[in-house]
């Protein structure tokens, strides 16, 4: 049975979806533990088939696999199937997803085991959340490999979009939490703005190509590269820049773009373990995977990637800023995900797609622990989050402790570790491009190397050195937290040390990729790096600027945070630095300015056509008026009706003459 | 077996009869065996139309079940008889809801629970009628005659403002449909017959296809209905009883849209290519200023309605896009896109909203208040309710897999076909949508449980989850597999945009 | 001017006259006479149009039952004249404006040449024996009998009509029932009654 | 001076009657209040008789009689029919009225029956004298009626207004037949046609003449500006007497309509055709607008009449022989809805209690669905909205219209047609949206149950299958 | 010589007199009868007038059924008149005004 992949595709898709559906329609009836066996078992599924097929297509090098599955529409001849393409990219990212996304699994039975306690008493839906909450992240399962595994548009955006649903659904998760169904909203409408683009983009697609196939497109974007389109008159438009920059509005969205950011910070409301599984790990990285995906069509137009390189650029750097400033742990970890999405853009835009989706991968491995390690750390403090109430947990929660410490170094690019590898290539393709916008993203990049160390030790010296700052109860009860947490954080530690020395040298600068991505020469910046070895590149990486600007950050935030303690509050007293701070803290008041914007503007315009338009004109003058005109006139024409003999006798008189009249005047 | 049977008769009187029969077994108190008399009448007739499908020829585009006898020798009406891939999935939608909507009314409605049942198996029929009628009289006649049970069920079961609202909807479309009946006498004497095909056929000066267009469209589009004669329909929506708002949002409004394709478009294609830049216009202004009306509004039902005048834009949009495609691409390809687009949005509208309508009913006969403030935190003591709720609420915003997805992806594709701006516009849909659609469940099923009302709710009963239910499978089904769909209808819209594509002005005449 | 003339400008004149006064003088009876007067008058020019039978007809008819049909109603339903009196120049001018714009017009039309002298000349006299009403006596039971019939209809009516509206059996009035007073039993008249005694106080 | 036998085979069934009525009226005057019934059943009995006749002397022919002032033509005949039908129906409704206010009289039946005869000689006329003599015979019974019930201080009112003006409308009438005779020379149809359509008279004499003959139509037909008087007879009148003068003599106002403008006038119809023009939209506006207004329904119903007056004149002014039938169905319809209407109120109204202001509908569903039903039938069928019948008249007149160019016009039909519907609806919104202020049950006779019901179910089945009247109407024509 | 237009204008002057005379007569209604008879007057004077310069009897037999009419008229016009009377005790025009609007 192995050997038939095209069963395989289906049933790795399908597993995942068997079991959300089992957890959440008899959730009540086969329980916690029948809910969390069937959706583990599914996921498990999906990922040995997953590593089954990475050996057949990455490691085998078998062919590639697109097969469709099923007609969804037909119109006027263009069909709009459901189907599968399996690559190298498609491969690495099942493997991903489904790894991270077992990982998750298993140490949700852990984190929610007492999820009822956040729940309302007597609220029915606390009943059976924890195999709800099972059942949805199967369920995200589904569509994010749904997403991965797409061989066409229309099916790449049902997965984009059921992400974004689950998302939705996981975030506010505790929907009795104001904050959280207010973030999930938020989270649901940002994207929505990005799909906006997206869906524009598709429809472009599908203009020009006639199709919606990967393969059919990709075949004929050499045919079309010419064409232009004219959106306002006077403006021809290269129809690859737009097709590029409105997929790139998508991906914006998912991929918490500024200034489509806003929404991913909010997203902790939810549980931790998805805040590592979807907005850590997979999720937010479905728009690097897609822009890389897209490779045939961005390396046609610069315009397109040099708004790609400078919005990653921005992103990695100022979102990194916002990590300073945070008290709340997860919140901290998730600015360093916007900053490191950032990164992985500014690769795309420089057209290092490979060092990209490299990135990517081991960012989903270390991220997921740094995440599931915080959230280790969340269970152990009784789900209290701010950093400021913590403190030399180390001696607590050993695991915890050491999973994060590796976690934080790969992040920071520690040479040896998979951050490093992926981070450094990134930075010097970003060297090597030059492509408008390539300098400042170059600056960028580096100032961001500094700032990332800078917040994430500032987050491990806060959280498990210094001195114990929580209240005596909690201290009382710290203890290591159980297996099925422990576990996963170790089993995402491994590769989060050795996965990028392994691979570093096939995907980045070798031909892994070759087939599933496309680079023209012009753009071939990874080319133009020399790589020898991964150990060349450990070694070569101690001398770099990189190496050095993150050894200072993790200096000062040791001087900062362990040396001397108090120097913070001084920094932030100076007045300069207060107003910058300020700033910081309400985060360059992109939230504000939304919430006034297109909240209140929203409002405000629907207010105004409702009551107006609608309600005084429409209404009230033609429908209403016209009504009231002719009653009105009835009441005031009935008075001729007045009842006396000798008016009734002159109407008959002047309608005679009246008549004469007809004759006479004409 | 079914082929010898006279369906289509079958399909409208079944339930008229039957109605007049629920009507004499009288108003008796619980009326129970009306209501089951009702239900039976209900299934029978969505039995009988099931043939229609099955023995469906998807190949042609010509009429179908044809029947034809002349009625009124002294105007040469016909009763004439027919369905084509348009009108047949929306005649099944007809009384797959009917059925749905007599469950619905089954133990909410216990004031005269006969004339209720009787006025909607009626209503069926008549708007079944209207789908399947070939002559242009016994169009109208159904047309007009489908106002009565309504403005009935909505006077007697509505709200608290339900006689406003009911006499405004019932002036309303009457004012509109009474162009379209000149309209057809003038058509009458320039073609000697009342038999639409006939008027599809007939060549007609420009300038009198701009007349008899204008007058269609005050008919149709009060029907549909498209800005800025739509006023009528959040009143009637919001008055009317739960099973009055489901008809009216998933069968009443796709008449209108139907009237476009079955006259507007090909009666008069040159009059409508001069003036689609006014259709286009109104759907737009329909998707957009509608989608911002429907964001503040603070009653579940009118939003519902507002969201549902919206979706209707872009029906309208998908058909009238035709020529603007044609101008910038030199042909017609991708026009039948748009009008497919606008059949599944009209189909997939009918289970959404209607399902939508049905929510906010489970709500309003438990707490009797249609006010979003009067709720909040719903999901605490109706998860499986909110489930559905929330369920439909993402397919109302167009979440693809979910039937809502269907009609508007394909109408924004070929809506950029024809040009960037109009699928600009057309495509924040996919913001405002989502944005007062889940706005509206934010604030009533997520969030704490400050109504101590809400509170006691009880969950969906086993009628109200079979309801749901189902539509929640026809939703889905749509939405992951539309193929079937779009088969039935492919021979007749292609063969309408080749129809639509010729001018039909008389040569030398102007 | 010949003969003729005089007789029709003067008759003419006291026609219009009496006309003007039938519908300007207040006292109903008043009125009533100036009608007759007017019903004179004309009666005199349709003699000058050779149709005696009918003018003779009009002043026996009208003059002899009509018109004392209608000074008997004045007389018995005995309206006082007071408030009668008031409020009637008000409308005068108005009514003046209407009756002279009304007759403009039709004069306008009925004076054109079409009915003068040289589009119809005056017939000549008939013989003195020619009988004007064995003329419409024979056409009238003959060519006519259909009207004639119907005509008899509408006096008929006219009677019934008028006995229904007006004949009234006064409720007050006492007939005397003689198969009653035959008929009447002992018991209709006496009642016996039984009431026993009261001490008196 | 020769006089030959008149044919009095086609004016039996007006000589029946005529008969029929002195009997009647004789025996009247032997019968005791109890066995009153029997005039009642006698004057039912006339009139099948006479439908009886009518029937057998129905043929296509056109038959002329007593030398050329009697003339039985299809239209003739079928006119007669429904007369006799409506005159059916009025009876029916009445007898329970007239019983509980002992208005249960001979003279409400003889009257009634000279009233008919009245018409059929209208309808069958075919010279001025006839048509006039026609016209006082109906009109006199109609004073007379409305009056009859003598306590009545609004009926008596009603009756002095109806009097006077209808004097004065008959005068008109007459002074536009002299002028008429004195150009043309003659009082027959035949001739005067004959000596229009020569051509060589004055044409503005005709004109003149023909106003005024139009102004006597116009009365009749209750056309504004010449319809003061209906809204406040048909008031004031029992409602019995309404209900009678609401509908027979619309079918012979229709018929003197026929005769005069087209039997006699038909080549001046570019003249008339304006005239009716501005009569008929006056009527549709007034009409519609002012009934809308009203709080008793006699008088709206009185209203409505006004603007159905005005679809009537639709029809008959497109001038061609389809518009003719159109007028004609449209006419016979109204009579079938204006029974069913006024007969809703006769049916309601008890002993010492008229139901005929608007308030006394309110829940009528509840009192009784089946009877709200019928008025509900009734009701959307006056305001023109299908499947019932009176939406084929509105469609058959239109349709005349348009046929003659004059699609502005229909569009100013339809229109008013439309806010008319608004009063229609106000009735059913009593019956069916409001809560009864009365729990009582309504438990009219049976038979009176029974007519209405018929009525109001004609009303839907002639709706469903109009066929056979329009044929009938169109055939009657010569379509 | 007498033209035909004379008697017209005679009868014309009449019809307009007494067209007027109903509107202006706001007391009582007998005068409005009157009026009545006067403008049958008024015809009958048109069509004997016509009749004679026509040389044709018809007119004149209408006149006849004309004056049997009124009479009839008269007749039941009064007839109305008393019951009128009865109800009301009054024959004032202006006081008839129950029936408006």
């Amino acid at each position: 049975m192995l050997e038939n992949f095209e069963n395989i595709t289906v049933l790795i898709v399908l597993a995942p979806l068997f079991g959300a559906i089992i957890a959440g329609l008899f959730g009540g009836t086969i329980g916690r533990v029948g809910a969390h066996s069937v959706t583990i078992l599914g996921v498990t599924v999906a990922f040995v088939l997953s590593a089954v097929m990475f050996k057949h297509i990455a490691i085998d090098g078998g062919e590639t696999i697109n097969q469709s599955v099923y007609t969804w529409l037909v119109s006027e001849g263009i069909k709009f199937e459901v189907g599968f393409l399996i690559d190298n990219l498609t491969a690495m990212m099942m493997v991903v997803v489904t790894f991270v996304s077992l990982m998750v699994h298993i140490y949700t039975i852990g984190y929610m085991s007492h999820d009822e306690e956040n729940w309302p008493v007597g609220s029915k839906a606390g009943t059976n959340s924890y195999q709800r909450f099972f059942s949805y992240i199967s369920l995200f399962t589904f569509s994010m490999l749904m997403l991965v595994m797409a061989n066409n548009f229309m099916q790449l955006f049902f997965g984009w979009e059921a992400v974004g649903l689950v998302s939705y659904l996981l975030i506010g998760f505790w929907s009795v939490r104001e904050s959280a169904v207010f973030a999930n909203l938020k989270a649901f409408l940002v994207n929505r703005v990005g799909d906006f683009g997206f869906i524009l983009g598709i429809a472009a697609v599908l203009m020009y190509f006639n199709s919606l196939d990967y393969a059919a497109v990709f075949n004929a974007v050499e045919l079309q590269k010419d064409l232009t389109i004219e959106i306002w008159p006077g403006s021809e438009w290269s129809v690859m820049t737009v097709i590029a920059i409105l997929l790139f509005i998508g991906a914006m969205g998912k991929s918490a773009q500024v200034p489509l950011h806003v929404w991913l910070p909010d997203s902790m409301e939810g549980p931790t373990p998805i805040s590592a599984l979807i907005h850590a790990a997979t999720m937010v990285t479905a728009g690097i995977f897609m822009v890389a995906r897209m490779s045939p069509i961005y390396e046609l137009s610069e315009t397109a990637l040099s708004v790609v390189l400078v919005i990653g650029a921005i992103t990695a750097l100022f979102m990194g800023f916002l990590g300073l400033v945070q008290h709340d742990i997860k919140r901290v970890v998730a600015y360093s995900t916007l900053s490191q999405l950032g990164y992985m853009t500014v690769a795309l835009g420089a057209s290092a797609y490979a060092a990209g989706v490299f990135h990517l991968m081991t960012h989903a491995f270390f991220k997921a622990l740094l995440f599931l390690g915080a959230g280790s750390v969340i269970i152990a403090m009784h789900h209290d989050q701010d950093m400021r109430n913590m403190g030399g947990l180390r001696k607590y929660m050993p695991i915890t402790w050491l999973t994060s410490l590796i976690g934080s170094l790969a992040l920071i690019g520690a040479p040896g570790f998979s951050g490093f590898f992926s981070k450094d290539s990134i930075i010097e393709a970003v060297h090597h491009s030059t492509i408008p916008g390539a300098g400042f993203a170059y600056a960028a990049v580096l100032a961001g190397v500094f700032i990332t160390a800078l917040y994430s030790f500032r987050m491990y010296f806060l959280v498990f050195h210094g001195k114990e700052r929580m209240d005596a109860h909690t201290r009382e009860h710290l203890h290591e937290t159980p297996w099925v947490v422990t576990i996963p954080l170790i089993l995402l530690a491994i590769p989060s040390v050795f996965i990028g020395g392994a691979y570093v040298g096939d995907m980045v600068f070798g031909d892994f990729f070759t087939g599933a991505i496309t680079v023209t020469s012009a753009h071939n910046v990874l080319g133009a790096i020399d790589f020898h070895s991964a150990w060349g590149m450990m070694a070569h990486g101690f001398l770099t600027a990189p190496f050095w600007l993150a050894a200072g950050g993790v200096f000062v935030a040791w001087f900062l945070y362990m040396k001397s303690t108090d120097l913070p509050a001084k920094i932030v007293a100076l007045p300069l630095v207060k107003q910058i701070h300020a700033l910081l803290e309400n985060k360059y008041g992109f939230d504000d300015f939304n919430q006034f914007v297109f909240g209140g503007g929203g409002r405000g315009i629907g207010t105004g056509l409702w009551k107006v338009g609608d309600v005084a004109i429409i209404d009230g003058l033609m429908v209403n008026g016209s009504a009231r005109l002719v009653g009105w006139t009835s009441a005031l024409v009935r008075h001729v009706q007045s009842g006396y003999l000798y008016h009734y006798a002159f109407a008959m008189i002047l309608g005679l003459l009246a008549l004469f009249g007809l004759f006479v005047f004409r | 077996m079914f082929a010898d049977l006279p369906l289509l008769s079958l399909v409208i009187w079944v339930p008229i009869v039957g109605g007049l029969l629920v009507m004499l077994t009288g108003s008796g108190r619980s009326g129970l065996e009306a209501k089951v008399l009702a239900l039976l009448v209900a299934l029978l007739t969505f039995a009988l139309s099931i043939p229609l499908y099955t023995g469906f020829d998807t190949a042609t585009y010509q009429m179908q079940f044809v029947e034809s006898k002349p009625w009124i020798e002294a105007f040469s009406i016909n009763y004439h008889l027919g369905v084509d891939g348009i009108s047949m999935p929306l005649i099944l939608l007809t009384t797959f809801i009917t059925v749905l909507v007599v469950i619905a009314g089954w133990k909410v409605i216990d004031y005269k629970p006969a004339q209720y049942m009787a006025a909607f198996l009626i209503m069926e029929g008549l708007m079944i009628g209207v789908f399947a009628a070939l002559d242009a009289m016994l169009f109208y006649v159904f047309w007009e005659a489908m106002l009565i049970p309504m403005f009935i069920v909505i006077g007697i079961w509505g709200g608290a403002n339900r006689v406003y609202a009911t006499i405004k909807f019932f002036l309303y479309t009457f004012l509109g449909s009474v162009f379209m009946l000149i309209a057809l006498l003038w058509l009458y004497f320039q073609t000697g017959s009342f038999a639409i095909l006939d008027y599809h056929a007939a060549p007609i000066a420009a300038t009198a296809q701009i007349w008899i267009f204008l007058a269609f469209l005050i008919a149709f589009a009060v029907k549909v209905p498209m800005w800025p004669v739509h006023t009528w329909l959040p009143d009637a929506h919001v008055q009317a009883p739960t099973g009055g708002s489901v008809i009216l949002a998933a069968i009443m409004l796709k008449l209108g849209a139907y009237g476009f394709l079955r006259f507007s478009l090909p009666i008069t294609p040159d009059a409508s290519h001069s003036l689609d830049w006014l259709m286009i216009g109104l759907s737009l202004i329909a998707v957009a200023y509608i989608g911002f009306v429907a964001l503040v509004q603070q009653d579940m039902k009118k939003l519902i309605a507002y969201s549902s005048i919206s979706h209707m834009g872009f029906v309208t949009l998908g058909f009238f896009i035709a020529w603007v495609i044609a101008e910038n691409n030199g042909s017609f390809v991708g026009a039948a896109m748009g009008m497919q687009g606008g059949m599944v949005q009209m189909i997939s509208h009918g289970f959404v909203s209607g399902a939508m309508f049905l929510c906010v009913g489970v709500m309003y006969d438990r707490l009797h208040s249609r006010e979003i403030n009067d709720y909040g935190g719903v999901v605490h003591t109706m998860p499986k309710f909110a489930a559905m709720m929330v369920f439909f609420a993402m397919a109302n915003a167009g979440l693809p897999g979910t039937a809502g997805f269907v009609g508007e992806f394909m109408v924004i594709m070929s809506a950029f076909k024809a040009d960037f701006w109009i699928a600009f516009v057309a495509a924040t849909t996919l913001i405002l949508g989502a944005a007062y659609t889940l706005w509206m469940v934010k604030r009533v099923i997520y969030g704490e449980v400050k109504n101590p009302k809400v509170a006691e709710l009880q969950d969906m009963s086993g009628r109200e989850f079979v309801i749901l239910g189902t539509l929640a499978v026809m939703v889905l089904w749509l939405g992951l597999w539309p193929a079937p769909l779009l088969e039935v209808m492919d021979a007749t819209v292609e063969h309408l945009v080749e129809h639509i594509a010729v001018s039909k002005v008389p040569v030398g005449a102007m | 001017m010949s003969f003729e003339q005089i007789v029709f400008y003067f008759f003419s004149a006291v026609l219009v006259f009496s006309a003007t006064a039938v519908i300007s003088v207040r006292n109903p009876i008043h009125a009533a006479l100036f009608l007759v007067l007017a019903f004179f008058t004309s009666a005199a020019l349709w003699l000058l149009l050779e149709a005696e039978f009918l003018a003779i007809t009009l002043v026996l008819v009208y003059v002899g039952a009509v018109m004392v049909l209608f000074l008997f109603v004045v007389m018995m339903l005995d309206i006082n004249i007071a408030p009668l009196r008031e409020g009637f120049a008000r409308f005068l001018p108005i009514g003046a404006l209407v009756a002279l714009g009304t007759i403009a017009l039709m004069w306008m039309v009925v004076r054109r040449e079409e009915f003068g002298l040289e589009a119809m000349a005056a017939p000549e006299r008939l013989a003195a024996d020619a009988s004007n009403t064995r003329m419409l006596g024979e056409q009238l039971y003959t060519t006519y009998v259909y009207p004639f019939e119907i005509a008899s209809v509408i006096l008929l009516v006219a009677i019934v009509a008028a006995i229904a509206l007006t004949l009234r059996h006064r409720p007050g009035t006492r007939y005397q029932k003689i198969e009653e007073q035959v008929a009447v039993r002992r018991e209709d008249r006496v009642r016996m009654v039984q009431m026993e005694a009261e001490e008196r106080k | 001076m020769t006089f030959e036998m008149p044919n009095f085979l086609p004016v039996l069934p007006e000589m029946f009657v005529l008969g029929m009525s002195c009997l009647i009226l004789i025996l009247d005057l032997f019968l005791t209040e109890r066995s009153r019934v029997v005039t009642y059943l006698l004057a039912q009995a006339t009139l099948v008789g006479a439908l009886i006749l009518s029937l057998s002397l129905f043929n296509g022919a056109a038959v002329l009689s007593f030398s050329d002032t009697f003339l039985l033509d299809p239209m003739a005949s079928l006119l007669k029919l429904f007369v006799y039908g409506a005159a059916f129906m009025v009876f029916l409704y009445s007898r329970s009225y007239l019983r509980a206010r002992n208005m249960f009289s001979g003279e409400f039946f003889v009257l009634g029956l000279f009233g008919v005869l009245g018409m059929m000689i209208l309808i069958s006329a075919h010279s001025f004298i006839t048509i006039y003599l026609g016209l006082e015979l109906l009109s006199l019974s109609l004073y007379a009626m409305v009056a009859l019930q003598r306590d009545n201080r609004v009926a008596s009112e009603a009756a002095m207004k109806y009097f006077i003006l209808g004097a004065m409308a008959s005068a008109m009438l007459l002074y536009g037949m002299s002028m008429i005779y004195g150009v043309t020379g003659s009082l027959d149809l035949a001739e005067i046609n004959r000596a229009v359509e020569g051509g060589q008279l004055n044409n503005t004499l005709l004109v003149f003449g023909m106003v005024f003959l139009i102004v006597g139509i116009a009365f009749k037909l209750g056309a504004v500006p010449f319809h003061m008087w209906v809204p406040d007879v048909y008031h004031g009148a029992p409602t019995a007497v309404t209900l009678y003068l609401s509908t027979a003599p619309k079918l012979a106002a229709f018929a003197m309509l026929m005769r005069l403008l087209v039997d006699g006038l038909g080549s001046l119809q570019s003249q008339w055709h304006d005239i009716l023009v501005l009569l008929s939209v006056l009527s549709l506006s007034i009409g519609n607008v002012i009934a809308i207004a009203q709080a008793n329904i006699k008088r709206m119903l009185a209203y409505s009449g006004i603007s159905h007056a005005g679809f009537l004149l639709l029809g008959v002014l497109s001038g061609t022989q389809e518009g003719y039938a159109a007028g004609m169905f449209y006419a016979i319809v109204y009579v079938i809805m204006g029974l069913g209407g006024f007969g809703m109120v006769i049916l309601m109204s008890r002993a010492g209690f008229e139901a005929d202001r608007l308030e006394d509908y309110k829940g009528l569903n509840e009192r009784s669905p089946w009877f709200a039903l019928m008025m509900l039938f009734i009701m959307f069928s006056m305001a023109g909205v299908p499947p019932f019948i009176g939406f084929w008249a509105k469609l058959s007149v239109i349709q005349a219209v348009v046929s003659a160019d004059l699609v502005w016009l229909a569009a100013v039909a339809v229109i008013f047609s439309v806010i008319g519907a608004f009063y229609y609806l106000r009735i059913i919104k009593l019956m069916y949206f409001d809560k009864a202020e009365t729990v009582e049950e309504l438990k009219p006779g049976l038979d009176l149950g029974v007519v209405l019901s018929a009525n109001a179910l004609a009303i839907l089945v002639l709706g469903a299958y109009p066929n056979d009247l329009m044929a009938l109407c169109r055939q009657a024509m010569g379509v | 010589m007498i033209a035909l237009s004379d008697y017209l204008t005679v009868g014309a002057i009449l019809f307009g007199l007494s067209m007027a005379g109903v509107f202006i007569n706001r007391k009582n209604v007998i005068i409005l009868l009157m009026c009545i008879e006067l403008m049958l007057l008024a015809v009958n004077i048109n069509f004997i007038a016509f009749s004679h310069y026509l040389g044709d009897v018809a007119g004149q037999i209408f006149v006849f059924f004309i004056l049997t009419v009124a009479a009839a008229e008269a007749a039941i016009g009064l007839a109305i008149l008393v019951v009128l009377f009865r109800n009301r005790r009054t024959i004032n025009v202006a006081d008839l005004d129950t029936l408006k609007g």
